[in-house]
């Protein structure tokens, strides 16, 4: 294991303590834990609150994405693994501003379970709070069962969307929909190169030969569609964008947010060379790239390949994503 | 013939399953990164070890007893296996209220209840090839085993029994769900993980027989 | 060679291509090879204007630093190649707004001898142009030889200095002064854990193998201080901190900019956790980091590794850093 | 015995060269990688491939020749050997201002003028290995040859020698300077490439001998 860091057993609080270090006005953990990130002084008072939670490793996902116009808290668990019951507690306590806390996770069955409970347990304890999934992995599940999908860099655009709405002072109910409304016309899917290692395992989570890739797998090396030969950018990009628009035809004149990510190790030059074939192709189908966003927005640690994200977008949503937020790993758009 | 369980009979019974859990984790974990992500026994590594911790102080009733352990699992983990087992301990919690001891007859009921609100909690089905199966199969042995010194060992044998029927049928919900046809062969990581636990109250040993400590399939 | 490109001799141009409709607003093509990078419908006018040029690989560095408050334009070469003389006087002739040129550049010997090159020639036609040549890699040649010294992601901050003092309306002496300075007082070191590819090379660089990395590499791969095995993250910020301060004392009470910065590979949780050292020894020190930048900024494509780069900070040096800044791969302080 | 080249002479030799220059680019990427950043063969390709097209329409005087190619190569490279190379053209250009026709006897002169300037641009001196050695020792044995049949031959033989001198000598300046004690023993790039260049107007084939196909020192 060829890493930058100190004990594996302090992955997790060592680099988030780097996080709080260099952002100290942006980041600060709470909790019993210290695995609580919010936003120090938040200011927000009365506005609908938004939390989030899952496990470590896909920065700027999911704790990087806590900010004014994004979220108010995450709960952060260990690498590859979601975060305790009581941390989500303390997250959705945090972010809780009198009108009520809207969670938004990715779909995995650990998450869903411990955000559910605390959900209930908080109810009952009177505290007013929603639960939005995304599942946006078009690779993880066919379109009748895409409940069953697993939420990846669309939780971006999702983070984005609610935390927009929030401060522009919509209800809990309102948030919640809109978000909704986001993700139903979000798909995502992606492509590996290379595994990434979980530092406590010590060895990649999976071996795939020097000619191979897979495509359509999931951001913890969870299994793709297929496993081949290393298919040129472009086919890669066809491939990619013929699975999403499969699932979500986009008609000419519609605008689109489109997040060309890269899960860790595969650099800029190449996302800006996959791009390109993206927007030829989303062009001369008359789709406009009204929101372009190219960087590491959802990786893997050190996993090599692209994710590819697209969101259909009306004047709200536009207008949603386009509101500045205040957020070291979000740029403007 | 009924044996009561007090307070200091179930602490130990716990610290055996901790100590057996810690041993197992790499185990485990290998086992769940060949169908999911890996980290099955990292997630019950830091539940028994935080569960070792407090098993001198363990509250009574009953009740507050297994509420105690749930407390300790929210405060360490939160996967899928870790939160079908809360479900499941806080169902136990709430039907032994007020009950100072536990008895051997009470077991294979308390199963069949924790492992309705563990279905509610995980949305998964008898057969669906999770601990769920692990546990109904135990509830059916040892709801016919009426020498209580026989418990361990019978739900042992069950748990081997259906542990064998399902290696060649493919897990169907959770993370393993996408793995298909490469399921089928492989143990379930979370029935494994509990055949750890009754072996280690049975003292027995052979649910590492099949490890092979590599993770090349993915 | 696992990369997502297409051809591999089309891989600059289909990348600029790339970043060019990712931001039609912010970057243009523009000359007889199409490699120089310029603001599309640029205001500026009167100011002095800022080129650079430089081997291509290394994104954000160079081309992705065009943009209002830092650069006017950047003459693109091939990957890890000076661009031509041609293209690097399109590139400043695109500078040219009436007061004069500062071309800057890393100390590189093609790059240095094509800049004089050409700023001779310019200078005979009457295009007023000065050039300053970045060397803050102290891995490449002892202090008293620091004038050998490769110029790596210190350029990042020069940009930004020079591209502030120039909105500021400062003369051509005066921001080739203040660029000077800025980088008088900046030092960098990095250290590589993996080999980057050339595309047309197909192969790695170098070979190092799994359990060794190099201290001090340059960010073209070229040979550092040492090789040996991995270590710690907190070892390698302590001899990288070291080797930086050795060379450039810097005093309790001081102020600095501090960028750490992943040569490509090594994913945001990484940095952060070697950052967090950085900040506890230089807390402790007293120093105060008062500008610090962790991300991508200077990359060698998929090499893994990490760069530092210490800038001492005066208030001029300060307030220059904090100027907003326009330009998708700046973030501002 | 002089001879004089006219432009179609010149332009058949250039074109040899250009030939042959690509040819070697991976051989000289390999060298190059080995002591510097691996992109002398690709400059070199880029360069005879874009004089390639103009060969045919060159122009005269000798001077205007020049000039052609300082800005062919201008327009496509950028790295030191360009740029080195750039330098001595433009002074080869303004020496021979007028001239219609190159004479054999002019040779020798041309190249130490070109030196000086190559010199001037990039700050190398004699020895530090460098093609400026190599083009040094052609330039006193062509000026020792009066038969200007054998001048191209003159000029291969000097250079191998000089090659052999300087294999056991480090890298003095450039990114090879980096490499120090490793660059005992490794031909200077530069150097190679011009034997490459010599061959080809020679019409002889050594400068691969060398050539071991694999960069393995770093
Ligand atoms: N929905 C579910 N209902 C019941 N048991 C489940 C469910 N999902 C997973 N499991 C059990 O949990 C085990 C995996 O646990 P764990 O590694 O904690 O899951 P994950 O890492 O995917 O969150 C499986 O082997 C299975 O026995
Ligand atoms: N300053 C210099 N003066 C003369 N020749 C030089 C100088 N620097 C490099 N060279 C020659 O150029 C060769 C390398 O050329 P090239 O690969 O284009 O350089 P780089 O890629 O480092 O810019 C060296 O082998 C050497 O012969
Ligand atoms: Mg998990
Ligand atoms: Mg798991
Ligand atoms: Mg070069
Ligand atoms: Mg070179």
């Amino acid at each position: 294991m060829k890493k930058i860091i100190n004990d594996p057993k302090n992955y997790v609080d060592e680099s988030l303590e780097g996080l709080v270090l260099a952002y100290p006005s942006e980041f600060e953990c709470i909790g019993a834990n210290k695995r609580v990130v919010v936003r120090p002084d938040s200011k927000a008072s009365g506005k609908v609150g938004l939390a989030t939670g899952g496990g470590f490793g896909h920065l700027p996902l999911f704790a990087g994405y806590v900010g004014e116009g994004l979220l108010d808290s995450c709960a952060v668990g260990d690498v590859f693994a979601g975060p305790s019951a009581n941390d989500v507690t303390e997250a959705i306590e945090a972010a809780d501003f009198g009108s009520g806390v809207l969670s938004i996770i990715g779909n995995y069955g650990g998450d869903r379970m411990v955000f559910n409970m605390v959900k209930d347990a908080l109810e009952s304890k009177g505290v007013r709070n929603q639960l939005v999934i995304v599942a946006d992995d078009v690779a993880s599940a066919p379109p009748l069962e895409h409940s069953k999908r697993r939420g990846v860099a669309g939780l971006t655009f999702a983070f984005k969307i609610a935390g927009a709405a929030a401060e522009r002072g919509r209800t809990l109910d309102d948030v919640a929909a809109i978000t909704e409304r986001a993700m139903n016309n979000c798909r995502s899917i992606g492509v590996a190169l290379s595994s990434c290692t979980i530092p406590q395992a010590g060895k990649p989570t999976f071996e795939i030969d020097d000619e191979s890739i897979e495509m359509g797998m999931g951001i913890h090396g969870e299994q793709g569609v297929w496993r081949g030969g290393l298919k040129s950018a472009d086919d890669l990009a066809d491939e990619m964008l013929d699975r999403v628009l499969e699932d979500n035809p986009i008609a000419s004149g519609e605008r689109i947010a489109l997040l060309c990510n890269s899960l860790g190790a595969t650099p800029i030059d190449e996302l800006f060379i996959f791009y390109r074939r993206l927007a030829q192709r989303l062009s001369s189908a008359g789709v406009d790239i009204a929101l372009p966003m190219i960087g590491h927005y959802t990786t893997s640690m050190e996993m090599a390949g692209i994710t590819v994200s697209v969101m259909t977008l009306d004047d709200e949503l536009e207008s949603l994503m386009r509101e500045p937020a205040a957020c070291p790993f979000w740029r403007n758009l | 013939m009924t044996q009561e369980y007090d307070s200091a009979d179930l602490s130990m019974i716990f610290a055996k399953v901790c100590e057996r859990l810690i041993d197992a984790a790499p185990h485990l974990n290998e086992l769940d990164a060949q169908l999911g992500d890996g980290d099955l026994g990292t997630t019950l590594r830091a539940v028994a070890t935080a569960l070792q911790g407090e098993l001198c102080n363990m509250p009574l009733p009953i009740s507050d007893f297994m509420e105690k352990i749930s407390q300790i699992i929210a405060g360490v983990s939160g996967s899928s296996f870790s939160a079908i087992m809360m479900a499941g301990v806080n169902r136990v919690a709430a039907e032994t209220n007020g009950q100072n001891t536990l008895l051997s007859t009470q077991i294979s009921d308390l199963i069949r209840l924790a492992m309705e609100s563990m279905m509610g909690a995980g949305g998964a089905n008898l057969g669906d090839k999770t601990v769920l199966d692990g546990l109904n199969g135990i509830a059916d042995a040892i709801d016919r085993e009426t020498d209580h010194t026989k418990l361990a060992s019978a739900a042992d044998e069950a748990l081997s029994r259906i542990m064998k029927d399902f290696k060649s049928k493919p897990c169907k919900i959770g993370r393993a769900r996408l793995a298909g046809d490469r399921s089928i062969g492989l143990d379930d990581p979370g029935m494994t993980a509990l055949k750890h636990m009754i072996e280690a109250i049975n003292g027995s040993h052979d649910s590492g027989s099949d490890f092979t400590g590599g993770v090349d399939a993915h």
